[in-house]
């Protein structure tokens, strides 16, 4: 291979092809969609005491870390689907159009600035369309379905009006202490 | 009613939820729960939509960050939102079936807030409405707002009037040997027939007709027939024919009236086959009087190919004024697989070395600086353009992903 | 470019990238099912006698000519649309769990061998689902919606209990006499 | 009642068609007009169903052919079809909203005629059937054929329960803790626990259930949890722990009987990083005793990865007999847009260019000659091995858009 260019758009038409094949391309997507998934593993917050948390400061961070755009975002260390922020809502609200799912499941993150770890709530929004766009997937944790909370091939759309998937948010329940 | 029924099962949910984190019970929130977005109003100048046909949405997408507002779900079919003149409420027509194929088959026009995006009705028509792959005039907004007018072709031909403020249907009127709707005044409407005539519409103050007439012929349908994919500007209509003749059309009357018929299209650019092309191959800038057409060159029957330029026309001095090409929808498309910035080497490698994929949709808004949007349904593409230089401004990521109706309304 | 085998794969991918961003893609296909559409353009089949007319033989055919599930063959010449005959059916019957419309337009091809004219019925098959396989676009003759039976822009899957559209089929009405 | 409201609308349209060809009337056929077909019996020894989640269908593919029998329509959601112990029917779980992703929600089971593939009935079920990405042991048929249950999640656990031959919902079967259903008897189904137990409820002659038992924990769902996409071969079931472990449920007996755990890995496999993964990694042909298995090298949390080879084992000495690399799906995909033969110059350069991209989804027949389907959801692939010498014998082209299932009935 002796023209690095074309090497390089190979290698990229490759990697898009490759990208769309993989469980973060769009069709892992329309799959996360239909199943309207997010990854919570379940995670030692037994003393969690939430009573007077606020949610940590943003403005210091750095790069991606600081954008709920972003699937780095601090807050998504457990998230799988796409990201509200990208669909018309923010981290922690839902797009015009849905409505947030009750049910869901809790990961702990740790904030890059003040080091504690904080409760998340990963809730999905649910109806409305497909939002299709910042598939984020953090897969760690996974479990089978039949360990329903670990699972992030289980639609976390329930008791709402549809089951219709559309994106999830990331929202701070409180400060997880002593699991750090 | 299913809302309130799930409430015990969201009790269990939590219940379910905590016993597997161990917690004695939910932690209060630092952040509040359930908070669901509204749009701000009025709606922002260059707020578009983009219809996907294998998502059944309409995206409402910001051209000035590329972000999206939110989404108007739909069934199968066209989906093409229209705004009311006060810009609270959104129009669709729709198509269901009770068993997504088969069953019950269930047309209406659904009416959305258009801040909170949620449903606020709906009113049932006849199970009968028109599917074409341009999705243009399938469905029409009367000038004074009252009325909503969906075509029919079943195939018989017909319109369904629906009275959107009373949310009622008023009624079905033939159409015989005429199709499509565009709005052409307070309560009235035509389409267009294949003998080159149109049937005017007019409606009374409770959407019943009181008058069906055909205009006299103004374009030949066999030897050169003007496209449906009209476009509007105030009073007047522009159709353009499969040679690039304009055809404007002037509803300011109580008679439709039609124009002096002009050329898009030199003999030295004929002679070069430039040609119209395209499923939204035209838009217009109402301020400006500017055309905006999608060329290619091409022969006869290539009258849906994509435009790889934009020629602009002045619809006053009937002259063009500007050209510009387009990228390469293709290559941009990779480019941003690439996740690489417009302008570079890569981007120029590609623009170049994949085959020139022309653009088949094109919008523009209607400020003083206005935007042009250029689409392709796949791979799903979105381009924004300034629509006074044909500068490229930007590609929107992840617009979708089939592509087949743009508006900026 | 220095590399051939490399110039050719590069071509090879844009080529595959192009051809599903052609009206003969995928998503064309997905347009097409949406639309159902067939094209139908009116030919002089004024003075058709059909009268105790057989289909042709087939079996004197040379390669895709003579192959139902290739867009090549004969009867194809104004179609639009999934050959039945990749979906389940065959070039004059429906896939199973479909329903053939009744409405329809009708087109006109010669046949390699005899030179006779055929007056073709592009019959649409509705319900199901899309097929998917096989799109086979001839697009002469295509004219705008108002001119109903000449726009394969519209959905054909008429009258049928389910307007969905799954495939096409070509099946031989008659002989287009002096239409040649 | 629809058909016979339209057939006016039928000879309007006959009407409409022949003044536009200008015919007095519509020629007499040479060919019958309205011919459907309908599928040979019995089923072919190699028709597998490969379900597509974006075409919302489940496509009935020859693989001896590559040619589709024809396709069974869905709503979104799993679609995965289980046919009736004599063949003549299909059985499948379907969810759909009045209105696209709102409105009422029916769930239902569809009971569809094997040979013409028309629907022949429906039971309503409670709206809460399960989604889940692996689309596996989401719905069970009992042996003895006469009840299918439906996994609920809600996101309280249960079963429903339907007699597919009295065509009537029989009622829901709590599951508390456990999940997803298994066929286990003439008329008893098992569900996985989150404590390492089985829950298994049989069923009496109504399909009411006589008993509701919990097995002895029979894995650690902590250390080592097995995966729910378990096969079966006859009296005997084998769920693979995310390591690699083989568990065997036997089902013959009164009682469900777990017997020995058996590694699939040995140390220099693990030492290797070997593992298993993807969404339907394993496939047993039940005559020979031959269990399949998607294997990949990655870490942990990588179960659900695509395989890059296939391992084959003896169920009975409990031991590999044979492994064989499958194809670059990826790649395999690229040769079919290029319409190039498998083995020449360019398979073999992209095979090698192109990012290894394993395989999600295999099955396998249950004949003497049996295939080994081998799927990806996109690009949608399916390729077809011989199951016997790990030959690859086809790619099956443009078998879809995102293949999320594939079975081998």
């Amino acid at each position: 291979m002796t023209n690095p260019e074309l090497d390089r758009l190979v290698e990229a038409v490759a990697r898009r092809l490759a990208r769309i094949t993989s469980r973060r391309g769009f069709l892992a997507r329309i799959g996360v969609a239909l199943v309207g998934a997010a990854a919570f593993p379940l995670l030692p917050v037994s003393r969690a005491s939430a009573q007077g948390a606020d949610a940590p400061d943003d403005s210091g961070l750095q790069g991606t870390a600081g954008d709920p755009a972003s699937c780095d975002y601090w807050r998504y260390c457990s998230i799988d689907g796409f990201l509200s922020a990208c669909c018309g809502g923010t981290h922690r609200s839902c797009p015009p159009g849905t409505e947030m799912s009750r049910v869901t499941w809790i990961g702990t993150c740790r904030h890059p600035l003040d080091g504690k770890d904080y409760i998340i709530s990963y809730n999905d929004c649910c109806g409305n369309s497909f939002c299709g766009r910042c598939l984020c997937n953090r897969n760690e944790g996974d479990r089978p379905v039949y360990l329903t909370g670990k699972s992030n091939d289980i639609n976390w759309c329930m008791g709402t009006p549809t089951a219709a998937y559309n994106s999830t948010v990331a929202i701070v329940l409180g400060v997880a202490t002593g699991s750090s | 009613m299913h809302r309130l029924g799930a409430l015990p099962r969201f009790a269990a949910a939590c219940v379910a939820v905590v016993v597997g984190a161990g917690l004695a019970g939910p932690a209060p929130a630092a952040e509040p729960l359930g908070k669901v977005e509204t749009l701000p109003a009025p709606p922002g100048r260059h707020w578009v939509w983009v219809s996907d046909v294998l998502l059944r949405r309409a995206a409402l997408v910001d051209a000035d960050t590329g972000r999206f507002l939110g989404m108007l779900p739909g069934g199968p079919g066209i989906l093409a939102p229209l705004r009311s003149l006060d810009g609270r409420e959104i129009y669709q027509a729709e198509t269901y079936y009770a068993r997504g194929t088969r069953g019950a088959r269930t047309d209406l026009v659904s009416i959305t807030d258009a801040r909170s995006l949620q449903p606020q009705g709906e009113v049932v028509i006849p199970p009968r409405r028109s599917e074409h792959t341009s999705w243009v005039a399938g469905s029409a907004l009367s000038d004074d707002g009252h009325f909503l007018a969906v075509f029919n072709l079943n195939p018989a031909t017909s319109l369904s009037i629906v009275d959107v403020a009373r949310r009622r249907f008023v009624g079905e009127v033939e159409t015989p040997g005429c199709s499509l709707v565009y709005a052409a005044g307070p309560r009235r409407f035509f389409s267009l027939c294949a003998d080159g005539s149109a049937l005017v519409v007019t409606l009374d103050e409770d959407g019943s007709p009181v008058s069906k007439l055909h205009t006299p012929r103004w374009f030949d349908p066999r030897a050169d027939p003007v496209t449906e994919k009209a476009v509007r500007r105030g009073d007047r209509w522009f159709f353009v024919s499969f040679e690039g003749v304009v055809h404007p059309v002037d509803v300011s009357g109580a008679e439709v009236h039609f124009a002096e018929p002009w050329p898009l299209l030199s003999d030295a650019e004929r002679k070069e086959s430039w040609r119209i092309g395209g499923m939204q191959p035209f838009a217009l800038h109402a301020p400006s009087g500017r055309l905006y057409a999608l060329m290619h060159r091409g022969g006869p029957d290539t009258h849906k190919a994509p435009g790889t330029e934009v020629f602009v026309y002045d619809v006053d001095r009937r002259e063009r004024v500007q050209r510009f090409a387009l990228r390469n929808s293709l290559a941009s498309f990779v480019l941003e697989q690439l996740r690489m910035p417009t302008g570079g080497a890569v981007d120029w490698l590609l623009q170049h070395l994949l085959p020139a994929h022309g653009v088949e949709r094109i919008a523009v808004t209607q400020d003083d600086a206005p935007v042009l949007l250029a689409a392709t349904a796949f791979p799903a593409t979105l381009a924004v353009y300034d629509a006074r230089s044909g500068g490229h401004l930007r590609d929107v990521r992840e617009v979708g992903v089939a592509v087949n109706y743009v508006a900026a309304p």
